[in-house]
């Protein structure tokens, strides 16, 4: 165990003694495969016949003239198999898994996006797998739950604390205390101990790589700004990564605004200043804390966002100034959700749409010379609970109900 | 050769008398702080020789389920770090064992890890145990409890090397907390022979007297660990205890362990 | 009007005398595109920016060792924008309708999946858009209705006949016959009059196309056989085209053996002997009908095969023997697909595992030297409700009766 | 010069008696085969000139609301193609007008096209209207009709361009069938000088009488063709007040529109 992860005063490894022997192995395996060219040469070989990398940049046609001033353009992780930029990762991670000769995978999730990423990994790869959610979020995103068991993963209900990706992260650590010898922690974002937030980086930096490359062949020159929501903060290093030593480049961050300012009311660890230095989870960054340095409840309409903490990395990027950080509201990002689907046939997932809202705000003052990227981070139509709800559609409470009312019958019946 | 802190001085004194110590541990402000001082008074009159003395953390990660979830309840019932440390103050006060804090890195943190050891040090607690601080991060926490001669405890596991148990060992006073299996606190442990053969190697890696915990929960534990280790440690089990059978039932537990 | 269109005795245009112009123009501009390179080129751009084509080919090695024999692929229709090869036909409708100056489109939609794709290029071309869904399939498929008026669109719950495809298409027909001057019938599937078989085979031989050069490239050889399932046709026809004129490489279309045979239990036009040569929905083929003319009901698992007719390209290649014809029932079609997700992380859309579960059924009697490829036409993420039916997941009933009990308080409270 | 058939004979003749002919429709089997031959006894006593007997078909693509259901439910009461040939034998025999044949294509293809002409020819009935069966489909069945000089009938549309509308024309006999407007069946049709000038251009593209159909419900949509056309069809309407008023409603309906 060296004193190694940090980036300025952020990361560190902050874990229970017991796991020691287990980060440092991992920490190994990671710095070797990085070493070893046939390892990278390998998860490129698997993204682009497993998942469709490289994803595509779609120009919105439609809105970039609406909205006059800057060109918009999207980089597409939407289109990944199981539809989000998780995808990067944890395949990643299961040919890191591999390379360790374990065979269980635990993860947590949030949305349910990471679990339903890891489940599907764990499947292709021959893996046990234990998904920890917490039980606010099975109920309110059983169709992950669905996929994840049908992947033949375990999905646990974590009853404790807030019960939500918080309190998950904490139940997989448990877990992991318990059973390092065979199994690894798939953890879904840039954040937790060193060398998570490095690791999670590099496997997603996948994203801005193409991204550079693609933006200068399509238009002979960098985008002005890239735009991404900022949860724990995997999407984000991932595309600003390819962009980090273009001085030019304007790199923006976009968190949870919720329902504005003060505690509870959003997860924006960055863009106000609700948040405060703190060390939890494992690792040390901007918390949304109490001043005894119990965590807070947050608040978004997108689980995926809805996280106490923040990338080490990227609250030293914010400290330097590399990255501007933002917050978009639930209700301009159920907006901006909206206005995407409806002019540019894209269904950007709510936390994606965070970026979308930040763009869409600011291309207007921008020149007609200038390009904007968003990373479109996932895609929605998963989401359609929450989303149906966001938009309040009353012909889908109308559907759920009739539904409700013959599976009651059928059990009747039966 | 190292210097003893005060806690080292009175383990060493009290296993004079005694072939084994015991050390029970609460969780402040659960149910209550009342609840709290009750139970303590109750065990130390039960006949426990040192208490671990847990702050309330919203994310207390090595936990296993029961003291988890103590750990919420008292936050929920509104416990801050101030009434903690007047709560351990009055205990220091009122009662003649060594006082243990056990909480998590980000109490110290908020609190600020000078001011959070010179408390420490002013209300008479004599050591702390911070599970999620491994040494290599926790300089400023090392210097600041040596100063004040404090005892910093670190924790020896089944997977700990041999080189490392010499490490935390360089880096501990007072004495070496050894959990006795993977996982989380609160669940059985297989009290054998594999266990003695660790508590072996625990031993031969420290000169500083040895506790044990996780799963200690019956007089028939810790007579097996008689001889063994210096401290038994009964963590969750006195919490269960309580809740299941009241305040009340936890002296005639303890007395049951140190009969 | 031509007398064209005819594959062997199959085909033509039996069409209502008022559309007669249309479809003339519609052939002209047809056949101008195809003659004009350019077309294309427009059509991979859009396809390889909008939608993520080339879509990759996916081995399946876990199966592929499971059940010996064949090594199994799979190409992956599925990572398409939108989750199906239905994207394919109407990206290039789309096109095509812009050409023609055309400002609305129109279609019909029987699992949804076709008409969530041609809302979304709708909305990417700013075109107004009407779908017609029969109201059976309207009530089942409620997310994808959800979804097509995000889009924009206006969803018309179509209330005669067997309210579902079919009757969608005549209604769609319908609405033509009085707005042909502005509007487009963006027809789904391979079938219908002429020019429609040919231009939407058109659309999808890029699926052949890539197919192709992506089995030669990685296995330097041809696989020996081809699997698509087979609704109207068209993503079978996509991916046959492509192997067309390579006499070994055998090419196997999967229909719908829904319960077994007889009428009503299933809708297996080929495979079966059920079906009977007919004229209907203007076009001249195999259909499920009584003896005086009149369609049948059909049945299956997959709303998406659930048609009376079928392509009169493939019937006159099933009468040629070029391809051979195989119906795979409901249960073994859920078991592929649970077996799919579960050894491979690939959710297939239960359409498209009709065609995983003929492959299953044949890859161990084959040798390890040869190959098959599987058209994965769609992801089964959005048909949850079908899937989680199929599979009869007691948890998800639960769900739904918890949401609507939610759903019913929070009406009483307002 | 084309021959005449019976059925071009049979409306010049009586277009000399009267200056706009009368043609209804009605769907067999709807809502019975029994309420079928009751409504056609009452529409020619009221006085009809001609009656289209539609063959239900399950998916009649070219028809609007009203005649769909009429289908649909005439064949969920059971309606076959036999008894709809035996239904309108009867009919051809106790009735002294000309009855016509609609139908959709597959209802012909799957009877065997030529049987189907030969039947109809046996029953009495002089000519046929398939409104999915354009003449470059249809060489078998124009083949046939013309053979046994029955009356294959094609229809005009406002979209249908002057040298479509005479090789339609070549291809028809009896008489020419001209919908008012765009669209199905059942709709509202505007009796404008628009309509005045497309049926000017239909009579000079063709030297069949021309009947005009789609939107004719009243007396007043009658007064408007007269002099334009040889004969007005009345076809949803009919159906529509029978299902508003019942079976017995229908012939004072159509008294009030040859009244
Ligand atoms: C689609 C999508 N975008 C973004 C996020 C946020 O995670 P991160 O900040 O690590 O990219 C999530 C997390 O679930 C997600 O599902
Ligand atoms: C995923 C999928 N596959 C296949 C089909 C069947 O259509 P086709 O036979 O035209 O490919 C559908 C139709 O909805 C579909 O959604």
């Amino acid at each position: 165990m060296k004193n190694s992860g940090y980036y300025s005063q952020f990361g560190g490894a902050f874990i229970p003694e017991i796991l020691v022997p287990t980060f440092d192995e991992l920490e190994s395996a990671y710095l070797a495969a990085r070493e070893d060219e046939s390892f990278w040469r390998e998860y490129l070989d698997l993204m682009s016949t497993y998942s469709c990398r490289a994803t595509p940049i779609t120009r919105l046609d439609n809105l970039s003239s609406q909205l006059g001033g800057a060109n918009i353009f999207v980089k597409r992780e939407d289109l990944n198999h199981t539809g989000a930029h998780k995808a990067n990762n944890v395949m990643g991670q299961g040919l890191l898994t591999r390379r360790m000769g374990k065979k269980r995978v635990i993860a947590e999730t949030g949305a349910g996006q990471h679990g339903v990423a890891t489940a599907t990994m764990a499947a292709k790869f021959g893996f046990d797998c234990t998904i920890y959610m917490g039980a606010h979020d099975v109920a309110r995103q059983r169709p992950n739950v669905f996929w994840m068991e049908q992947m033949g993963a375990t999905v646990v209900a974590v009853t404790e604390g807030s019960q939500t990706l918080k309190d998950a992260i904490n139940e997989a650590f448990r877990d992991w205390v318990s059973n390092m010898d065979d199994t690894h922690y798939v953890l879904g974002t840039a954040c937790g101990p060193h060398p998570f937030p490095e690791m999670v980086s590099w496997f997603q930096s996948i994203i801005g790589t193409e991204s550079r490359a693609q933006m200068l062949e399509r238009n002979d020159r960098l985008p002005a700004r890239v735009y991404a929501c900022v949860g724990g903060g995997s999407n984000a290093m991932g595309i600003f990564s390819g962009f980090i030593d273009d001085n030019d480049v304007e790199l923006v961050g976009v968190e949870a605004g919720g329902r504005g300012r003060g505690a509870g009311q959003h997860a924006a660890r960055l863009a106000y200043d609700d948040a405060t230095i703190g060390v939890a989870q494992g690792y040390k960054t901007y918390f949304l804390q109490d001043r005894d340095g119990q965590m807070q409840d947050t608040h978004s309409v997108s689980a995926g966002l809805d996280y106490v903490g923040v990338s080490p990395i990227l609250s030293s990027m914010h400290e330097s100034g590399r990255v501007r950080f933002e917050a978009a509201s639930d209700d301009d990002v159920v907006n901006a959700m909206q206005r995407t689907v409806r002019h540019e046939g894209l269904i950007p997932a709510l936390e994606s749409s965070h970026a979308f809202a930040q763009a869409y705000r600011e291309a207007p003052g921008m020149s007609a010379e200038e390009d904007i990227l968003i990373n479109m981070s996932g895609r929605a139509d998963k989401d359609i609970f929450t989303v149906a709800d966001a938009v309040d559609d009353p012909k889908w409470r109308e559907f759920i109900i009739d539904k409700a009312d013959a599976y009651k019958q059928e059990m009747g019946d039966a | 050769m190292r210097e003893q802190t005060t806690l080292e001085q009175s383990i060493r004194q009290a296993r004079d008398k005694k072939d084994i110590l015991l050390m029970t541990h609460i969780v402040l402000g659960y149910p209550s702080f009342d609840d709290s001082l009750r139970m303590v008074e109750d065990m130390v009159n039960a006949g426990v020789d040192l208490m671990e003395l847990q702050i309330p953390f919203s994310e207390p990660m090595a936990d296993g389920p029961v003291i988890l979830r103590a750990n919420a309840e008292a936050l929920k019932a509104g416990a801050t770090v101030e009434q903690s440390f007047k709560m351990a103050e009055r205990m220091t006060k009122e009662f003649d064992i060594p006082f243990l804090f056990m909480t998590y890195y980000n109490i110290l943190f908020c609190h600020g890890v000078s001011r959070f050891v010179d408390d420490c040090s002013r209300i008479g607690i004599q050591g702390c145990i911070v599970p999620d601080l491994p040494p290599a991060e926790g300089q400023e926490y090392l210097d600041a409890m040596h100063a004040a001669k404090l005892s910093p405890i670190h924790i020896f596991t089944p997977n700990t090397p041999a080189d490392r148990m010499r490490h935390l060992s360089d880096n501990s006073s007072g004495f070496i907390y050894t959990v006795a299996r993977k996982g989380v606190t609160g669940k059985d442990t297989a009290f054998s022979d594999e266990l003695s053969d660790y508590l072996a190697l625990c031993n031969s890696n420290t000169d500083l007297p040895l506790a044990v915990g996780f799963g200690v929960k019956s007089r028939e534990d810790i007579d097996f660990l008689r001889g063994k280790v210096d401290i038994a440690v009964v963590g969750s089990e006195s919490i269960r205890v309580m809740e299941q059978d009241g305040v009340g039932a936890v002296k005639g537990f303890i007395e049951t362990l140190v009969a």
